[in-house]
C-alpha cells in the first residue's frame, strides 16, 4: 500500500530514513510531503489526503483533533526535540549562557517564537537566562528553526539556537561548536503526530515508529524517542 | 548524506516542473492575449479597473495568495466542485493565477506599440480581425510574447509560495523542482541543494541565451 | 451602377460633409487646399473613419447605409495611403502578397510580373521594408494595392514622392488601368497635369464642404475655380484621329473647332483621344502666320474675359463647341480688340495628346 | 486571539514594506534604465549574455535565492564586507535583485519601440543623447515605465521569500507586511489575515486604478 | 566659405560615392530618379549615416574628416525629412519649440510668428499631432527646421505632399530665406519649377554617382541630361529692370539678347531679376508678327539641334549671350530651316520672373 505522510520540514531528513527503513520492511510504500506544519494544517483543513501528520508541535494536531478530523485517540507525541546553541567556527562552548552573557557577537539567530516552536523554546530560555530584553536588538527570526540554522550556517549570524537534530546533520565540512541548551529551561518541544485516517500500513508504520529501530534513528538524529523524553 | 546526485525524486520534480511551467505559460498566453488586446485596444470603461485587477495577484505573499486559493478550493470553496486542490490541475491554476501579471502586461504593451496604420492597411488590404491578428499584430507583438513567455515561465519555474500550499508537495503530482530545492536547504543537504540550482541555472541560462540570441525577441525594424 | 457617397464625418473641429455620385469607372480626380478633408473623404469610404454616417455604395454594391455598415476587409477597396504604410515583418515581396492572398482575385486581375515590371520593383523583391528610399516605398504601396484586386481603387496622392522619370512610366500605365480594369478610382492629387492626364470627373474640396464637381474638361475651364488661375490652367477636350503624316511623324486630329497636329500617335483613324492645351500655350492672332513653328491655328471666338493680376486677363475661347483658355496681357487685350464676341486666331503651340 | 484589529506591529511592518518596495522600485528603475537601454539598442554580442543573466534571478524559488544572496553577505562571500545581512540595506539590495527581470524586461521593449526616426528628428534639433533620452525617449517610453514600476512595487510588496531570509524579520527593520501575513497565517490568526490581505489588496487596487485610469501609461498616439 | 562634402557610404548593395563643393549661400537643388542617394546624401552631411566616411564642411567649420567627426546634435543643421517626423509625445508648439530651445539663436534668425504666420500654423498651434494631415505634418516640420537656427538647411522634397496653393505661398518665401538667411541649403526636388525659382546650384544624382553639377542656368540647358527632355524643360536666363509700363502694368526687362516685357514686378529699375523661359513657351518664326497676342520677341541664333522623339527636335539658341530651349516639330523645322547658325526670332509667350 501507499502511506501519504505531511512532515515538519524540520523532520522531514529524519523521517526519509525512518521510512526507508520501513519500506524496506513491509514493503509499504511512503510519499512524503515536506511543508510547514502551518501549511499542512491549512491543507489538512482544506482536504488533503494525507494518512498521518507529523507536525513540528503540539497545537496544530490538537486543533485538529478538536475539530474531528482524524482518527481520535491517535495523536502521540513522536519526537521531542532539543535545543542547542551552535555556532559555525570553533568556539569553546562551556556553559551556553556564558556565551551569551559575553556578549561578543553581532547577531544571535532563533526560530520566530510565534511560529515554531524550538523558537518558543528559545525565547524561553533566553528568559530564563534573564537574557531576553538584553539581546532584543541582536535577535534575527527565521520563519522556522530551518532558517535560524541558515542564518548561523552561512555565518551571518555567529550563534543561532537551533534545533540539536540539525547541529548533528549537518554537513562533514562544517565544523562547528555546539552546547545544548538544558531541557529544563524551557517547555519540551514535543512533535505530536496525528492518525487522519485509519488504515493498515498506516498504523504499521506508527507501530514502526515506535519500535526500536526506529528509536535508535531518532536518538542518532538529536531527538528523544516518542514517550521517552 | 551521500555525495551530490541528483536523486530520482529529484528528477520527478523537474519533470513536473517542466510541464507545469510550460503549461502555465501556453495557458497564459492564449488566454492572455485576448485580455491584454482588450486591454490594449479598448476605451471601455472597465479597463482600468481590469487592468488593476490583473496586477493584484502579485500584491499578496505567494504563500498567502496559496492560502486563499485553498481556502477556494476547499470543501466551502466557490471551485469546490472542481476538486483541485493538490493535484497537478488545481496547481497550474494557482500558477496561472500568480503569474498572470507577467504575461499580460508585456502582451498588453507590444500590442499597444501596433501602429493602427498598420492594421488599418491591413484592413484595405482584405484582412479580417482574426486574419490581421495572426498576420500583423503577432509578428508586430513578437518581443512582447518573448517577454512574457520568459517572464511567465521563469516566474513559474521559481515559483514555490502558491505551489506548495495549493499543490501539497505530494512526489511525482505536485512536487516541483523549487520545493525541491527549498526541501534539500532545510534538511540542510546544501550539496544537493547547490547542485540543482546550479542546473536549474546553467539550463535556465543556456536556455535564455538561446531565446535572445536568435533575436526573435527583438523588434522588427521600421 | 456607380460610386455613390453622401456622408458626414466630425474630427474635433473639423466637418466633413460631401456628397456626390461618380461614374463607375474611370479617374475621378479630389483636389482642394491641404486639411480641406481628401483623406478623410478617402477613409470614410474605406470605412476607417469609425465616426462616419451616411451612405457608401459602390457598383450598386452597399458598404455603408442606415441599414448596414461594411467592415473594411469586407470592402473591396485599394487604398494607397498618403505615407506609404508598408508592413516591417515582411519583405517587399510578402507586401505586394499580402493582399493578393487574401482577396479572391477578380475578371481583368493585374498580372503580378506585369505591376513588379511596370512599377521597376523586381530588384527589391526580396529587401526589407526599412532600407527603401521614399520613392521605392512609395511605389511598393502602389503596386501592393494594385495587386489586391480591388473593386474601388483610393490614392492618396500616389505620385507625389516620385520623381519626374518614375511619374512619366507610370502615368499611361494608370490610364490603360482604367480602361481595362473598369473600375472607380478616387485620386487625390495637387497635380493639374495629373487630372487632366487621367481624370474624367473631379470633385473639388475646401474646408470639408464640395465647392464643385463635374466633368475634368468643365471645371478646368471655369474660371471662378482656382484651377483656372495658376501657370498650369488648361483645357480638356475631346478629339478623334483623322491621319497620320509619315513624313514629319505628325498625327492629324479632328475637335470640334478644326484640325490639330500633334507629334505621332500610334492609334488607328477615328480613335478617340484626349488633348490638354495649357492657356500658356494659346496665343492669339489676328491672322495665321504661316512662317512660325507653331503648327496650329484655329479660328475661335472669344466668349468671356476676366482679369488675372493687374498685367493679365484670362480669356475663355470657344472653337467649335469646344472651350480653351488663354492668358493675354492687357496690352495685348487693348491691342488685339479682345472682347466677348470678337473672332481671333488661337495659335496653339503645344499639344499634349493624352490617349 | 482578540478580534482582529491592526496591530501597532503590523503598521510598523506596513511602514517598513512601502519604505521597501519604494526605494526598490525607484533604484530599479535608475539602475535599470541604462542597462534596459543597452540591451535595447547594442548590437554588442554580450546583449544575450547579460539579457539573460537580467532574468535569471526569476528561475530560483525566492527563499533559495535568498539563500544563496545570504552565502554572498555572509563571512566568506564576496559581499561580506557590507555587513548588509539582517539590515533594511541588504533587504534593499535582496528585492533588487529579485525584482530586476521585472524592470527591466518592460523598460527594454519600451525602449525599442521608440522610433530611430524621433531620435534623429531630435539630433538634427540640437538636442544631445542626454537630451534626447529626457526630452523624447522618457515620454515616448511611458508605457513601459509604468508597467515597470507596477509590476517592480507589486512584486516587492507581495515579495516575501528573499526578504525573509535575508531581512531576519526584525521589528522596524526588516519585517516587512507579507512576514505579516504569513505569520498570522502560520499561527491560525485567520481573522488578522484575512483583515491585512484585504486591506493590501484593497489598497493596491485603488492605487493601480489610479495609475491606469490617469492613462499615465497609455501610449502616445502617434 | 561653402559647403564641402566628399564623402563615401555603403548601405547593402548601394553604395553613395560623391565630391562637391557649394556656395555658402542660396539653394542647391538635388535631383535624381527614385533610389539614387539623394536621402542618404543629406543624411551623411547631417552625421545620420554611421557608415560614412570622408569629408563634410560648412563654412569654414569642420564636421567631418579623417581627424574630427562631430555627432548630429552639433551639426547645426535644420534637416526637413522626407517623411516628417514630428514628436507624436508634444503638441504643434512644442514640436516647433524643440530645435529652438535647444540651439543658441543665430545672427538672422527668424521671428516665431513670422513663421507661423507664413506656414498657415495659427490655428493648429495647439494641435496633438495626430490629427494633423499630410500637408499640415509637413508644414509643421518646415517650420520646426526654419526655427532652430540653422548654419545649414536640408529640405528633403518637402513640398512634395502641399497643395498647389500652399507651395506657391511657400516658394516666394523660400526665395526671401535664402537672402536673408545667409545659409547654404540642400533642396531635394523632382520639381523642375522649384528648381528653376529656387535654386543658383544644382547637383544630379543618378545610382549613387554625380552626374552633373553647376549652376541652374547651365544645367537645365544642356541637352544631354534630363530636365532637358520633358515638357518643363526650360532656361534660366538673368536680366535687369530697365523700366515699367504704367498703362498695362507690365515691366521691361534688358537681357543680354533684347528686352522682354512681363507682368509688372514692385523692383527698382537696375534690379537684378532671374527669368525661367520654358521649352514650350518659345516659339520659332522668320519675323515678328505684331498682330500676335504674343508680347515678346527677340532675335536668336540656332547652336544646337537634337532629336527630342520621332516627331520633333529640341533646339538650343542663343540670345546674346543667353541660352534658350525650344522645342519644334520637324515639320516647323524643315520649314524654317533650323540648323546651327540660322537666324530667327524666338517668340516667349510667357516669362516667369523670379525675383
Ligand atoms: N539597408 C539597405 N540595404 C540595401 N539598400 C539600401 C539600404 N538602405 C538604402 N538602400 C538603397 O539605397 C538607395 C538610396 O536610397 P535613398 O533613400 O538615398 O534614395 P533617394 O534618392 O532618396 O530616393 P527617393 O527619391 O525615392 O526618396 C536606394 O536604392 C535604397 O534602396
Ligand atoms: N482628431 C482631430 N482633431 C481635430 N482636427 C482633426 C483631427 N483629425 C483631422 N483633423 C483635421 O481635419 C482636416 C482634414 O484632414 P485631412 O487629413 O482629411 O486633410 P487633407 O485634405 O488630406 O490634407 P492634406 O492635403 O494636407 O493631406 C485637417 O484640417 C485636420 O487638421
Ligand atoms: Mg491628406
Ligand atoms: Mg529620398
Amino acid at each position: 500500500d501507499e502511506i501519504r505522510i505531511a512532515v515538519a520540514a524540520n523532520f522531514t531528513a529524519t523521517l526519509q530514513r525512518i521510512a526507508g527503513d520501513f519500506t524496506r520492511a513491509s514493503g509499504h510504500r511512503v510519499l512524503i510531503s515536506s511543508s510547514s506544519t502551518g501549511k499542512h494544517y491549512a491543507q489538512i483543513r482544506n482536504g488533503a489526503g494525507f494518512d498521518i501528520f507529523f507536525a513540528a508541535d503540539a497545537e496544530r494536531p490538537a486543533l485538529l483533533e478538536q475539530q474531528g478530523i482524524g482518527v481520535p485517540g491517535s495523536r502521540f507525541v513522536y519526537a521531542t526535540g532539543r535545543l542547542a546553541l551552535w555556532t559555525r567556527g570553533e568556539a569553546v562552548v562551556g556553559d551556553p549562557a556564558d556565551v551569551l552573557r559575553g556578549g561578543r557577537f553581532a547577531r544571535l539567530a532563533i526560530a520566530n517564537p510565534r511560529l515554531a516552536p524550538y523558537g518558543l523554546a528559545a525565547e524561553q530560555a533566553l528568559r530564563a537566562w534573564q537574557l531576553w530584553d538584553k539581546l532584543q536588538p541582536k535577535l534575527v527570526r527565521g520563519e522556522n528553526v530551518g532558517q535560524a540554522y541558515q542564518y548561523a550556517a552561512t555565518g551571518n549570524a555567529e550563534w543561532g539556537l537551533v534545533a540539536l537534530s540539525q547541529v548533528l546533520a549537518r554537513e562533514p565540512r562544517v565544523r562547528g561548536s555546539y552546547a545544548i541548551v538544558p531541557a529544563t529551561l524551557h517547555t519540551p518541544i514535543s512533535q505530536e503526530a496525528l492518525l487522519l485516517r485509519p488504515s493498515r500500513a498506516g498504523e504499521a508504520f506508527l507501530a514502526f515508529l515506535r519500535g526500536d529501530a526506529a528509536a535508535q534513528v531518532l536518538r542518532e538524529a538529536g531527538y528523544a524517542a516518542p514517550g521517552r523524553s | 548524506m551521500n555525495p551530490a546526485t541528483v536523486s530520482p525524486s529529484d528528477l520527478q520534480a523537474l519533470w513536473v516542473t517542466l510541464r507545469l511551467a510550460a503549461l502555465t505559460t501556453l495557458s497564459l498566453l492564449l488566454l492572455g492575449t485576448p485580455l491584454a488586446w482588450w486591454l490594449a485596444r479598448s476605451g471601455s470603461r472597465l479597463r482600468a479597473p481590469i487592468e488593476a485587477v490583473v496586477a493584484l495577484p502579485l500584491v499578496l505573499p505567494p504563500t498567502v495568495l496559496g492560502f486563499y486559493l485553498l481556502l477556494a478550493m476547499g470543501p466551502n470553496g466557490p471551485l469546490s466542485g472542481l476538486s483541485m486542490a493538490f493535484t497537478f490541475a488545481g496547481l497550474l491554476l494557482g500558477s496561472m493565477v500568480y503569474s498572470l501579471p507577467f504575461v499580460v502586461q508585456p502582451l498588453r504593451d507590444s500590442f499597444a506599440a501596433v501602429s493602427e496604420q498598420s492594421l488599418e492597411a491591413a484592413a484595405c488590404l482584405g484582412a479580417g480581425p482574426v486574419n490581421r491578428f495572426f498576420n500583423v499584430v503577432l509578428p508586430l507583438a513578437r518581443p512582447g510574447y518573448v517577454t512574457a513567455s520568459v517572464l511567465g515561465f521563469a516566474h513559474t519555474l521559481g515559483e514555490f509560495g502558491v505551489v506548495l500550499m495549493i499543490g501539497g508537495n505530494i512526489p511525482g503530482q505536485t512536487r516541483v523542482l523549487s520545493i525541491a530545492v527549498y526541501e534539500h536547504v532545510e534538511t540542510l543537504d546544501y550539496a544537493r541543494a547547490h547542485l540543482l540550482s546550479a542546473g536549474l541555472l546553467i539550463v535556465s541560462f543556456a536556455l535564455l541565451l538561446v531565446v535572445y540570441a536568435s533575436g526573435v525577441g527583438r523588434k522588427v525594424v521600421r | 451602377m456607380s460610386l455613390l457617397v453622401d456622408t458626414r464625418v466630425r474630427k474635433g473641429d473639423f466637418e466633413l460633409k460631401v456628397s456626390f455620385e461618380v461614374p463607375a469607372s474611370g479617374f475621378t480626380a479630389v483636389s482642394g487646399p491641404s486639411g480641406c478633408g481628401k483623406t478623410t473623404l478617402l477613409r470614410t469610404i474605406a470605412g476607417l473613419e469609425p465616426g462616419a454616417d451616411g451612405r457608401v455604395s459602390v457598383a450598386g454594391e452597399c458598404w455603408q447605409d442606415r441599414a448596414c455598415r461594411l467592415p473594411t476587409h469586407r470592402r473591396a477597396v485599394g487604398y494607397v495611403f498618403q505615407q506609404a504604410a508598408l508592413f516591417p515583418h515582411l519583405d517587399v515581396r510578402g507586401n505586394l502578397l499580402f493582399g493578393r492572398q487574401r482577396r479572391p482575385a477578380v475578371r481583368a486581375a493585374l498580372a503580378f510580373d506585369d505591376v513588379i515590371e511596370l512599377l521597376g520593383l523586381a530588384r527589391l523583391l526580396a529587401r526589407a521594408v526599412h532600407g527603401l528610399s521614399g520613392g521605392e516605398r512609395q511605389r511598393v504601396a502602389i503596386a501592393q494595392s494594385l495587386l489586391s484586386s480591388p473593386r474601388l481603387l483610393l490614392m492618396d496622392e500616389p505620385m507625389a514622392a516620385l520623381d519626374r522619370a518614375s511619374r512619366q512610366t507610370l502615368l499611361p500605365y494608370l490610364e490603360a488601368l482604367q480602361r481595362t480594369l473598369d473600375i472607380p478610382v478616387l485620386y487625390v492629387t495637387h497635380a493639374l497635369d495629373e487630372i487632366a492626364r487621367l481624370a474624367d470627373h473631379m470633385l473639388l474640396i475646401q474646408a470639408g464642404r464640395m465647392t464643385a464637381s463635374g466633368p475634368v474638361s468643365e471645371l478646368l475651364t471655369r474660371l471662378d475655380l482656382p484651377m483656372a488661375q495658376g501657370r498650369e490652367a488648361g483645357a480638356v477636350i475631346r478629339a478623334q484621329v483623322s491621319g497620320h503624316d509619315d513624313l514629319d511623324q505628325l498625327t492629324r486630329l479632328a475637335f470640334s473647332g478644326g484640325q490639330l497636329w500633334v507629334p505621332r500617335v500610334a492609334l488607328e483613324p477615328g480613335t478617340a483621344v484626349r488633348l490638354r492645351i495649357l492657356s500658356r500655350d494659346v496665343s492669339l492672332a489676328r491672322k495665321t502666320d504661316p512662317d512660325s513653328s507653331i503648327l496650329n491655328s484655329v479660328p475661335v471666338s472669344v466668349v468671356d474675359v476676366v482679369e488675372a493680376g493687374a498685367a493679365e486677363v484670362m480669356v475663355r475661347l470657344c472653337a467649335g463647341a469646344d472651350t480653351l483658355l488663354t492668358r493675354v496681357s492687357r496690352r495685348a487685350q487693348r491691342h488685339l480688340e479682345i472682347v466677348p464676341g470678337r473672332r481671333l486666331y488661337a495659335q496653339i503651340r503645344s499639344i499634349a495628346a493624352l490617349v
